[in-house]
């Protein structure tokens, strides 16, 4: 066990009760906000209709444990929710987890796809402009300024309308195929990137106004090589700082994306399940949306150590 | 016409359209008898004048969809998407044409005794599942038993049923339906997919069914993922098609594929790029393009029963006197609302029930209208004389604000446009009209809880008898539909069950006049199924609930 | 969200030397928004029309004299419904930004300087709120609240607090770290006068910066709650309606959603520049 | 710790005679764009650099001394324009080059390669994320001298050849894992990687104690005695005294004075190296003004009976985060009489401003107790404390720091009246006004903020705010530090005339035996947390008794 494994372990132990409470803590606001929502359960279960008489009314609410008194119902959500189990959706009448799980694989590949274009777009913006070529960085910081004042869901229907509509390069409708991929994944991606760029950037430049860049310089070693050699280290800790902001975004935007383009999707679902307050399914995308944030949270955290030395205690 | 399905266009991700349904199990009873006599609506002249070609086999339909299903399987939901994608999987006992003529299918012949009590069925031979599974009448009989368990938590499709006393499976070719009370609508119901027929095979082994099923018909489910769509394929040992089917053996098409796009702009998009060959809720706005377009038509199924329409609440607020209703009602410009939202694609409603609607009468149309002049005297008179800086009147201090409570879910872009209009338009009488939009449970509650001045709704339905599910005071919610909460019109509607011809027409005739005179009522639009298709696209069929049928659709190449 | 307001916040500006009120990249957005705000106070000085008058013969009537920015499906002027959507949009944002940053100080202080048992307490509290993404707080509100103006607002406040929070924690305890404060109790200030003197000041000033831009945020996110069909009631005007609306005319009219888009834009835009002007003013030591 | 000069003689092996010059410069200007036109900074220079030879180039802050020294390696900064009658750089091809003109392609072959360059404060100055060994390694990769595989060998050679004992370990550390001496011989073996002639060493030592600051300055005279031109730039006359064979005295952009080191010291020329050598306090100037000629007033002895400040066997710990516990004071007893300057020196990490924070009771000691007037003082709790505050104040190193940055210079010195006294607005407006004279500030500062204002002018504020409450104790921790040397003198003065025109006591906290020696009438010497010797002045200075002192007297570099 390399030495700073060990003083980080507790550490670590220690953030694992943190994760926990806050899921703990996500779960507790949640399960309060659902009930406190107005409305009659029940009417949800039966899609509105007063159709069930009331004994089907009851078997359902028996089904689903609306019977019991708020705290056991409460006790009985969080003890099963720690084991995985959401129970099943009102409205799709399937397990939580399985409808999540569904819907998880479209939204991580549109996710997933957004974040790498993202990235690209935002590194090779940030590498050539930092600090240079100050009538590309006007442009461009200009371009990305518009674009985080554009609603998403706007810069969607654009793309969809000169692309699709008037230029046929992509097709309207799917959710399948790369080509069905290009236009959502490039909505999304902008805001993302643009953000990206311009926290790259900023870090880029903080990092080439350090000491250190100007002892880099006066080894010979070339703008560029500073730039990928030692200060894209140093930017990617600021952008670091983002993740949250990032996650935020990436569900946000999958939620407007999802719309726009009819794809199906995490977006959907939730939208869907806020709409028809279908608890379970939102109490399970909640948990989800929780456990993925502090999972990220961690991942930043372990890749913080990774790229900063002076983090890891080390003994001397 | 169908008698019972009331919910087709919306766009809601819920199965049904929200407080049409308590009156469901009992109006049906009623129904039947008068169902033969109905001439079939209006049909448009597109989907009648393309049969000229001789249908070509194979090829792809791609049909784009406005609204998404949580449910696959029909027996454990009411919604109409499911029920168009599900009609081309699963068979039922009886086909129902065009013409409202119950045709064989999966029973080849069937018997009901005098009171419609007793209902036995024989079935086809030879047909098959897709998974190998044979029906017969116990497969029959697993399907309804399991309907009416309420573990399966079914509502519509055991609605459908009604109150069964026993099903029964004699020998493997019968089967016995009976019920204690007579229960004539039941062939309609049959004839449904909602009680299509599928594999009790599969049924037994299926942890969950909500997102696959298996049935007899001419298409195999392959795939169905929610908030994306469907893909059906075609079975090639298929023989069993409808009665009322224009051909026998398996289906023309190779596939078809449903998919969920709900911006109306990328539906339209899609099909006038070819991308899809079908779209359902043309977008209003685009309708004349559409039409005008040659390679594209558009066929629009007027719907029967009860018009699009505002219901006031009669019990309470301004709206308990009737001078206010009337004001209402003559404040609305309603052609011109409609005209804007619909661009002229659907008509303005001229009373409570469709012209196509047995026994709606013609003459309620001249009785009222947009007069801005009425409203301003009957307001009035009523005593609401003081006007605030924003034309909104008063009375005792009491501002005339009504609340118009809706779900917003089910409730698309153009309905909003409608109401935006009548908002404005009676904000010139002086009323101030509050559009207060709830979800689901929301609705439910505030409809339950008497906590609303106006309520809009439309029920498909060829009979009238369906205005006493609207106007009945047993239907006052929580326990129905009469949303104005009307008690006056008891005795007339439960007369007209009863009685026969004339007599019948009269006491319908006296409702409607009622209805509007006494202004419980605002009627806004006919509303219609509205099917944007390729010309390629060939050979549809339209179900009594104003849906499309596929089995004997092709593509033109 | 305030993670990006400070990111967008911190981002440099070309000229950070010269006098920052001088350059024309102040003045502009900075009378821009002026006009904003005269337009939602007094809309009815920059049209003559009624925002809700259907008019059937001006249905769907692309821009041109009398109609700036051409006419709705209900013959609405477009540019009527834009002034008069400002005072929604606008108070929407400010509000909603108030809300957020007051309770982020509120919260942030406490979580700063309370007890240290109550300070983990509300750490925590913050984490748990941040382990939420603001949409989907701000949809949980409004599931809860129901759909309105009022409503919208308080979900986007609300949602955007523990940003804030965050923020404002991390503020008050650099500041209560800080070189001032020692000397301040060495000067013999007592602990609430050192609180209320110089901890929530200075830890409040960065806000000021986020908060402008906070509001162009807030614009958005109420925006996109109208998009998807959770803002608020029609007819309002807000500018998220307003594109929501016109979506469904994209091909026929595409004016109805892109003239209003494009004003969203350039408000947002202008917002955001003001907001990195102030800021540069602060950081050069806040002397005009 | 010896330097050892093993291996590598590829540089000139010298003849210190001969000395052929390596670096020719020759009327240089270096120019900045301003809104007025361009600004010159550096005003027509020259020099020369020989092999084997140190030139120093001594001046205070915005002299133009660093953008002389960037200038030569191209990196002047943005907008920077250069002209030269002549600027010429013999390479190791022995080739003379001119170094104007020259494209950024050009540049980086010249940088490292033909000069090296070595910056301030390593742990800034080296790239924080990355080992060591990468760092040095860094030109011999850039410059393609080693192929890759040999380059970890020759990085290990090169941190020898500075010194720094257990190369392969060093190697593969983290420049934060190192002391500060490590870190700085590990910078000067990045410069010397690729085995550059020339090396230029800006400011190499000020962030290092002195006994640190000895070795590195050993390492310098060891390459120049292997033949390396060194170009030092310095605002300690003293390290440039110990190091320099030429000493170039620069002020305002000018050369005012060059020549052989001890010809400039001992008889400085131009009136500025006159003033400049005079402001430096040491044992030489106890007595007078540094920053005018004349002699000062003498200072009445202090009365000894009842010391104003008592500290007794004050303990201190801190709780590392791996749990060690470590002394930042240790039965530490000290006492302040009325009137009397005691000095507390001691290297960075000594606790002595642990000590100044304990005297002033912003951190209770972990054992023992403070007295004022003979007074429990630190077990007061704060609200019995806060009333007597206005008898202790305190002048730190950076007065920005303790100043609240929305304040104005009056309100920074009306907060202590507003505190301690019930003055009227009126009142208060002319005390701060006679508080600005005395500490000789034009009273147009009053409406400005700190950030607005010269360092020296700083420091004079938090003076004036420290002596607004009519404190009898002021306890100073570094307050110079931050000065130039002429500015120090200006403050050091102001500092002394006023203790005796008010009789204040002071705790004279600072790293400077100079600066200590100059204003203390008693020292004691801090080192890990314990005072090693305490005594009057001279006593200490002439006669120490501790080991430690006596070496950290002789690691002070002299004039």
């Amino acid at each position: 066990m390399p030495g700073w494994l060990a003083s980080v372990l507790p550490a670590g132990l220690r953030r694992l009760g943190v994760i926990v409470a806050v899921l703990w803590g996500a779960a507790t606001i949640t399960f309060v906000a659902v009930k406190a929502i107005p409305g009659d359960p029940v009417a949800v279960l039966t899609g509105g209709e007063n159709i069930v008489d009331a004994a089907e009314r009851e078997a359902l609410v028996r089904q689903f444990g609306l019977d019991q008194p708020l705290p056991v119902q409460y006790l009985r959500y969080i003890g099963q929710a720690l084991l995985g189990d959401f129970g099943d959706s009102y409205q799709y009448r399937q397990p939580v987890i399985e409808v999540i799980g569904e819907a998880a694989g479209p939204t991580l590949q549109l996710a997933g796809t957004a974040m790498a274009l993202a990235l690209g777009f935002a590194f090779v913006n940030a590498l050539a402009t930092a600090g240079r070529r100050k009538g590309l960085r006007t442009v461009l910081a200009g371009l990305e300024l518009a674009v985080l004042s554009t609603p998403v869901y706007w810069v969607g229907l654009l793309l969809l309308t000169v692309f699709s509509f008037y230029l046929g390069w992509f097709p309207i409708i799917g959710g399948e195929g790369l080509p069905a991929l290009v236009l959502p994944a490039t909505a999304l991606s902008l805001p993302l990137a643009a953000l990206l760029g311009q926290v790259l950037r900023d870090g880029l430049e903080e990092a080439l106004l350090q000491p250190f860049a100007l002892t880099v310089r006066t080894r010979g070693v070339s703008e560029t090589q500073l730039r990928l050699r030692h200060a894209l280290r140093h930017a990617a800790l600021a952008v670091s700082t983002l993740t949250g902001t990032l996650f935020a975004g990436v569900l946000a935007g999958s939620i407007l994306t999802e719309t726009v383009f009819g794809r199906a999707g995490i977006g959907q679902i939730t939208l869907q399940a806020i709409k028809t307050r279908d608890m379970p399914l939102l109490l399970g995308l909640v948990m989800l949306s929780a456990l993925v944030s502090v999972s990220i949270n961690l991942l930043v955290d372990a890749l913080y150590l990774l790229i900063d030395p002076r983090l890891r205690r080390a003994p001397r | 016409m169908s008698p019972s399905d009331f919910h087709t266009p919306h766009r809601g991700w819920l199965p049904h359209h929200r407080g049409s349904a308590p009156a469901r199990g009992r109006h049906l009873r009623a129904a039947v008898t008068a169902i033969a006599l109905l001439a079939a609506g209006y049909s448009a002249s597109a989907a009648d004048n393309q049969a000229a070609g001789k249908p070509v086999a194979g090829g792809t339909l791609t049909f784009g969809l406005a609204s998404d299903t949580a449910i696959i399987d029909p027996s454990i939901t009411g919604s109409s998407i499911t029920a168009l994608i599900t009609r081309n999987l699963v068979d039922s006992l009886v086909g129902q044409a065009e013409d409202n003529r119950f045709t064989p299918w999966l029973a080849e012949r069937w018997e009901v005794n005098a009171d419609n009590t007793v209902y036995t069925f024989h079935l086809r031979r030879g047909v098959t599942f897709s998974d190998g599974t044979p029906l017969d009448a116990a497969a029959v009989k697993f399907n309804f038993d399991r309907i009416l368990d309420p573990k399966t938590t079914s509502s519509y499709s055991k609605s459908l049923l009604g109150p069964v006393a026993e099903i029964a499976a004699p020998d493997a070719a019968t089967v016995v339906i009976s019920y204690k009370q007579s229960f004539a609508p039941l062939l309609q119901g049959l004839s449904l997919p909602y009680l299509g027929i599928q594999s009790p095979t599969y049924l037994r082994d299926a942890k969950s069914t909500t997102n696959t099923v298996v049935g007899s018909g001419p298409f195999v489910l392959e795939s169905f993922t929610k908030g994306s769509g469907s893909r059906l394929t075609k079975r090639a040992d298929y023989n069993w098609g409808p009665g009322y089917a224009a051909h026998q053996g398996p289906a023309h098409l190779d596939a078809i594929v449903f998919r969920y796009l709900p911006e109306s702009s990328v539906r339209l998009g899609a099909l006038s790029s070819g991308q899809v060959q079908a779209i359902d809720e043309v977008p209003p706005a685009n309708f004349r393009s559409v039409q005008a377009d040659n390679r594209l038509q558009v066929v629009t199924r007027e719907n029967p029963g009860v018009n699009r329409s505002l219901f006031l609440n009669t019990s309470k607020g301004p709206f308990a006197d009737a001078r206010v209703r009337q004001a209402f009602q003559s404040a609305i410009d309603a052609p011109g609302a409609v005209k804007a939202a619909f661009f002229g694609s659907l008509k303005a409603a001229d009373n409570i029930l469709g012209p196509s609607t047995l026994y709606y009468d013609p003459t309620i149309a001249k009785s009222w209208g947009f007069d801005p002049q009425k409203a301003a005297k009957l307001l009035d008179d009523a005593g609401w004389t003081v006007r605030d800086g924003d034309g909104i009147r008063s009375k005792g201090g009491e501002r005339l604000s009504v609340r118009f409570v809706y779900d917003a879910a089910a409730w698309g872009a153009s309905d909003l446009t409608v109401a935006q209009a009548v908002q404005f338009s009676v904000k010139k009488a002086g009323f101030d009209l509050q559009l207060d939009p709830v979800d689901a449970g929301g609705y439910t509650a505030r409809t339950a809880a008497n906590d609303y001045d106006l309520i809009s709704l439309y029920y498909v339905r060829a009979e009238p008898d369906i205005l006493r599910t609207v106007f009945h005071s047993a239907y006052i919610p929580p326990n129905g539909a009469n949303n104005a909460r009307v008690k006056s019109l008891d005795e007339i509607l439960t007369k007209a069950i009863g009685a026969s011809g004339d007599e019948r027409q009269r006491l319908y005739s006296q409702a409607q006049a009622e209805i509007i005179g006494q202004a419980y009522a605002v009627p806004l639009y006919v509303v219609a199924y509205q099917l944007g298709a390729s010309k390629k696209l060939q050979g549809i069929s339209w179900a009594t609930n104003a849906k499309p049928n596929l089995y004997d659709a092709w593509l033109a190449r | 969200m305030s993670q990006a307001l400070d990111v967008i916040a911190r981002v440099r500006n070309g000229n950070r030397a010269g006098n920052p009120w001088r350059a024309p990249g102040l003045i502009i957005p900075l009378a821009f928004v002026l006009l904003l705000l005269a337009a939602a106070a007094m809309p009815q000085w920059f049209t003559a029309l009624a925002p809700d008058a259907v008019d059937t013969d001006a249905i769907l009537l692309p821009p041109g004299p009398g109609h700036w920015f051409g006419a709705d499906q209900l013959g609405r002027d477009v540019f009527t419904r834009v002034i008069y959507g400002t005072s929604q949009s606008l108070g929407i944002g400010i509000g909603a930004t108030l809300i957020g940053c007051a309770g982020g100080v509120l919260l942030g202080t406490a979580a700063g300087l309370a007890p240290p048992v109550l300070q983990r307490l509300l750490v925590r509290l913050i984490d748990i709120l941040l382990a939420f993404p603001e949409i989907l707080l701000a949809l949980l509100i409004i599931a809860v609240l129901g759909r309105g103006p009022t409503n919208t607002l308080l979900a986007v406040g609300l949602s955007s607090i523990a940003g804030y929070a965050r923020l404002v924690r991390s503020q008050v305890l650099r500041v209560w770290q800080s070189g001032y404060v020692e000397h301040a109790v060495s000067l013999g200030e007592s602990t609430p006068a050192i609180i209320a003197r110089h901890v929530v000041p200075n830890a409040v000033r960065p806000l000021v910066v986020l908060a402008t831009i906070g509001v162009g945020n807030a614009v958005l996110s109420a925006s996109a709650l109208s998009f998807i069909g959770l803002g608020v009631v029609p007819p309002a005007a807000e500018w998220g309606a307003l594109l929501a609306d016109g979506r469904n005319f994209l091909d026929t009219a595409p004016w109805i959603s892109f003239l209003p888009a494009t004003v969203v834009a350039i408000s947002v835009i202008a917002i955001t520049i003001l907001g990195r002007r102030l800021q540069l003013l602060l950081s050069q030591g806040g002397e005009p | 710790m010896n330097v050892q000069l093993v291996g590598r003689h590829d540089v000139v092996s010298a003849a210190p005679a001969a000395r052929p010059a390596i670096l020719e410069v020759e009327d240089l200007h270096i120019a900045f764009p301003s809104r007025l036109g361009p600004r010159e900074v550096v005003r027509g220079i020259s020099f020369t650099i020989g092999a084997g030879e140190i030139l120093a180039i001594v001046g205070e802050s915005g002299s133009g001394k660093s953008v002389t020294a960037r200038a030569l390696v191209g990196l002047a900064g943005s907008g920077a324009e250069l002209r030269a009658r002549s600027l010429r750089l013999s390479g190791h091809d022995g080739e003379a080059r001119s170094l104007t003109e020259l494209s950024e392609r050009q540049w980086s072959k010249i940088r490292g390669r033909e000069i090296g360059f070595v910056l301030q404060d390593a742990l800034v100055s080296l790239d924080p994320l990355r080992r060591i060994g990468r760092e040095v390694g860094e030109p011999l990769l850039t410059h393609g001298l080693v192929p890759r595989a040999e380059i970890g060998k020759e990085v290990e050679t090169l941190l020898a050849r500075v010194g720094i004992p257990d190369p392969v370990v060093r190697a593969a550390q983290y420049p934060h894992e190192l002391s500060g001496g490590l870190r700085q011989r590990a910078l000067i073996a990045s410069a010397l990687a690729a085995r550059p002639r020339l090396l230029i060493a800006d400011e190499p030592t000020t962030a290092l104690d002195v006994t640190v600051q000895q070795q590195i300055l050993s390492v310098f005279q060891a390459l120049a005695k292997a033949g390396h031109g060194i170009l030092l730039i310095t605002h300690d006359l003293a390290v440039a005294a110990q190091l320099a064979d030429r000493i170039a005295v620069m002020q305002n952009g000018e050369l005012v004075e060059t020549g052989p080191a001890r010809e400039v010291l001992r008889k400085p020329r131009h009136a500025y190296t006159q003033r400049l050598l005079s402001a430096v306090p040491s044992a030489a100037t106890r007595g007078r003004w540094l920053s005018t000629s004349g002699a000062r007033p003498v200072k009445a002895e202090p009365e000894r009976s009842q010391p104003i400040l008592a500290l007794r066997d004050i303990a201190v710990r801190f709780t590392r985060p791996d749990r060690s516990v470590t002394h930042a004071a240790n039965g530490v007893s000290l006492h302040v009489y009325p009137g009397e300057t005691l000095g507390i020196v001691g290297e960075s990490g000594s606790g002595k401003t642990t000590i100044g924070k304990v005297a002033l009771a912003l951190r209770p000691p972990d054992a023992g107790e403070v007295l004022f007037r003979g007074q429990a003082w630190s077990q007061l709790s704060e609200r019995q404390r806060r009333p007597l505050r206005r008898h202790v104040q305190t002048i730190v190193q950076d007065p920005l720091n303790s100043f609240d940055p929305r304040y104005a210079v009056e309100r920074i010195i009306e907060q202590p009246l507003l505190l301690h006294t019930d003055l009227g607005k009126a009142a208060r407006s002319a005390r701060v006004r006679e508080l600005i004279q005395l500490v000789n500030l034009p009273s147009d500062v009053l409406d400005r903020r700190p950030t607005a204002l010269s360092g020296g002018q700083r420091q004079r504020v938090s003076i004036a705010q420290a002596l607004a409450s009519e404190p009898d104790l002021l306890i100073c921790d570094e307050p110079v530090s931050a000065l130039d040397v002429t500015t120090q003198a200006q403050v050091l003065d102001l500092l002394i005339a006023l203790q005796n025109r008010l009789g204040l006591a002071m705790l004279f906290i600072s790293h400077d035996l100079g600066v200590i020696r100059h204003m203390s009438d008693r020292i004691a010497v801090m080192k890990d947390g314990v005072i090693v010797e305490t005594g009057a002045a001279e006593e200490v200075f002439d006669a120490p008794k501790h080991d430690y002192t006596r070496r950290l007297l002789e690691a002070v570099p002299r004039l």
